[in-house]
């Protein structure tokens, strides 16, 4: 029993060390030629990235999945509700910017 | 993610008893608390789209580096601890409190390169008072690591629990694993905004 | 008063008001004994919980904290009358309306006080009821001088009959009353627990 | 029985009078607060730190009256304050927990009021009191008042953690542990404001988004939260030192209600 679930934990962490990594090849593909540019698929990848990794750590290391139905679904809910307001108020903000 | 859940989903788990890890009061505080910080970092965002150009240049100061051994020394603490719970779950409170002691550990490199970051920054002349960036950075930062300060006494707690036998509650320990992730997603969540959001 | 003439005021009674500010800063906190002998003697009533004692506590440190301030300020003015008569009127004002908020704290302790000796509801109650409609007067008296600074003249101004002179005779008719009350109260229940004893 | 008289009669012999007494006071208190700081007065929501001082000062213009008067009640009423936290202090009492937190907390709060809103009353009275005054002078009162109510936080933060320590430690069941976690929350919060010393402009100002909009947010759901759960407190309580029962459900409450009237 202990050996799958310190197996399980590893592999989490392995891919969650993997989505961190990914992030320095997100960081170096935006930049063109050591010119900064905004940009928008660089900010929603590393937003969403970050949900799911916050979503891998609610279900795995802190045991939502094993947890009843209302803790997972409001779980699920708040990673969306998140999703909701960053992505919003970028989006939002950024259409009255113009 | 999708390998995992469907793991998850398979018949022998989803006999098992359904449980909430830790004092379910915990999670009031969890989801409070995320949607606190959500709340920063809306605002946060609103803040850069009306400025992206300093934004852009304040955050090319930031050395990718720190934040990213940053995230991997507090996933590595998460990990610690989950691997806790699972030990004390069982009865190994040898192991239990081994891993306990290696996320007190993981948090201590975290809060050792962060300083030795702002130390970096400050160098460089970046404060909090600088400029719209610094601001958020330094804010941001600084709470989470008052965050992870309160981590290393409610760490100290579950060491506690774990000592000595007639102490020992499972739910506590649990609790306190519950807190200490929020540290380590919160963090994760500021890692993406402050160093790769464009 | 014009700032002028608020400074030339300070400027001609210096001594006058250096000396009786220092007098009243030695003595200003003697009102937080007082009050913890009545919180003391409110917790011997028939009440089922410490509530009305703790809410005498709780208004005990306000009124002297706040009476500090004030006499700070007043001092200050006094210190150096030769400022520019803008500053002088300033820690003036300053100082006048942080004493006006003293009353809020006084009321709630008369009103408290009267509350609780209307539920002291026993055979020998620790103040007679009187004590209640004394402490329930001296509370309406003291009302009207929260709105000090509404305006400059007439009966609500701060030297005004209302704020000054109704306010500061119904303080001081507070203290004697109470000190005596209490020194009775106190005699009797020395003498009661004697007789226990 | 009319429910005036009714109502009177639960006044004088209600055997626990006294919390529901502290508990009203604590309802009515924050109600006026809202009312008097936002409409009366109309000093909250903050205005901008960065204002000119032309501006500061018809600001104090439009607001002469209600600042005058509104504070005028605000100085009536702060008294309530010690009913309020003579409760909360007795929440703390009926704990398992030592008596030192309820009696630090009753002391710390019964100060609390001076920087909380008294010394922005008195500055904001004495700024508007004189419209004739130098500018100058009146923009140093104009940020006393907002310094001093939004940048005084010590008290605050040190007084939530009292509180949720011992409801954290304790065994009777007083509130429930997530209201202690909540705590934490609001205590977080009040770090958040010591910027506004910092800052003149921004989201960190004593009016920006984070110092003040959701600081506030955060401690309107606290106070919410601890009003409703002191009035379960004071229904469960049976005067006793042991764990505190659970709610009864409604038609034993009714009963009980009764036995205590016929007492």
């Amino acid at each position: 029993m202990s050996g799958t679930f310190n197996k399980r934990l590893a592999i989490v962490w392995l891919v969650l060390t993997a989505m961190t990594l990914a992030y320095i090849w997100l960081d170096h593909s935006a930049d063109e030629d050591g010119v900064l540019k905004a940009s928008t698929v660089v900010t929603v990848a590393a937003i969403v990235i970050a949900l799911v990794k916050v979503r891998i750590i609610f279900r795995e290391f802190m045991e939502v999945r094993h947890a009843p139905v209302l803790l997972r679904r409001l779980t699920d809910a708040w990673v969306v509700l998140m999703a909701a307001f960053l992505l919003g108020s970028y989006f939002i903000g950024s259409a009255l910017v113009g | 993610m999708t390998n995992l859940q469907e793991d998850s989903s398979t018949k022998a788990d989803r006999h098992a008893t359904r449980f909430v890890p830790g004092q379910p009061d915990m999670w009031v505080f969890v989801l409070f608390e995320s949607l606190l910080f959500t709340g920063y970092f809306s605002v946060y965002l609103v803040g850069r789209i009306q400025n992206r150009e300093l934004y852009l240049q304040s955050q090319a100061a930031l050395d990718l580096r720190f934040g990213v051994f940053n995230t991997i020394a507090l996933l590595l603490s998460s990990w610690a601890i989950a691997r806790c719970v699972q030990a004390s779950r069982e009865g190994a409170y040898r192991d239990a409190l081994r891993d306990a002691f290696l996320t007190i550990g993981f948090g201590v490199a975290f809060l050792v390169s962060k300083v030795l970051e702002w130390g970096k920054e400050i160098r460089l002349g970046n404060t909090f008072t600088s400029n719209e960036f610094f601001q958020h950075f330094f804010f941001l930062t600084s709470i989470h690591l008052l965050h992870l300060l309160i981590g290393f006494i409610v760490m100290g707690v579950a060491v506690y629990q774990l000592r000595s036998p007639a102490r020992r509650s499972q739910q506590l320990v649990e609790t306190c694993a519950t807190y200490w992730h929020t540290v380590d997603f919160l963090w994760v969540l500021i890692f993406a905004l402050l160093y790769v959001v464009r | 008063m014009s700032a002028d003439q608020v400074a030339s005021f300070y400027r001609d009674e210096t001594a006058r008001i250096r000396y009786s500010m220092i007098l009243f800063n030695w003595f200003g906190v003697g009102l937080i004994p007082t009050v913890m002998l009545l919180a003391m003697q409110v917790r011997r009533m028939a009440h089922r919980t410490p509530i009305m004692s703790y809410s005498l506590i709780a208004c005990a440190g306000g009124p002297p904290c706040l009476f500090l301030i004030a006499n700070m300020f007043w001092l200050l003015g006094s210190f150096r009358p030769e400022r520019a008569p803008e500053l002088t009127q300033l820690l003036n004002d300053l100082a006048w309306i942080t004493f006006t908020i003293l009353v809020p704290y006084l009321i709630a302790q008369c009103l408290l006080l009267a509350l609780a000796i209307y539920w002291d509801r026993q055979e020998r109650p620790v103040f007679k009821m009187w004590v209640a409609h004394f402490n329930l007067l001296v509370a309406v008296a003291l009302a009207p001088a929260a709105f000090t600074a509404l305006t400059f003249t007439g009966p609500l101004a701060w030297d005004g009959l209302l704020s000054f002179w109704v306010k500061n005779i119904a303080i001081a008719a507070w203290i004697v009353v109470m000190g005596g009350v209490l020194g009775q109260s106190i005699l009797r229940q020395r003498a009661e627990e004697r007789i226990a004893a | 029985m009319s429910p005036l008289r009714r109502l009177l009669w639960n006044f004088r012999n209600h055997p626990k009078r006294e919390l529901w007494f502290a508990w009203w006071v604590m309802v009515v208190f924050y109600q006026l607060y809202g009312v008097l700081f936002f409409l009366v007065t109309r000093v909250q929501p903050p205005p901008s730190p960065a204002w000119t001082t032309p501006m500061i000062v018809q600001w104090f213009d439009a607001r002469h009256d209600g600042i005058l008067a509104g504070f005028g009640i605000v100085f009536l009423i702060s008294g309530l304050c010690a009913p309020m936290n003579a409760l909360l202090a007795y929440s703390m009492r009926r704990m398992s927990v030592s008596r030192i937190f309820g009696y630090s907390y009753l002391v710390m709060y019964s100060l609390s009021a001076i920087p909380g809103m008294l010394v922005m009353a008195v500055a904001m009275t004495v700024g508007a009191m004189r419209p004739d005054r130098d500018p100058e002078m009146i923009r140093w009162l104009y940020d006393f008042a907002f310094l001093s109510f939004s940048g005084t936080m010590g008290v605050f933060m040190i007084g939530s953690l009292v509180w949720l320590v011992a409801i954290l430690i304790d065994k009777n069941d007083v509130f429930p542990k997530w209201f202690g976690y909540l705590g934490l929350c609001n205590a977080l919060t009040e770090v958040v404001v010591a910027p506004a010393w910092i800052f003149q402009r921004g989201v960190f100002a004593w009016n920006g988004a984070i110092a003040w909009w959701i600081n506030m947010v955060v401690f309107v759901t606290y106070t919410a939260c601890f009003i409703v759960l002191l009035r379960k407190m004071i229904v469960r309580e049976d005067f006793g030192t042991g764990p505190l029962p659970d709610l009864p459900s409604k038609p034993e409450r009714s009963q009980a209600d009764s036995v205590g009237a016929m007492q």
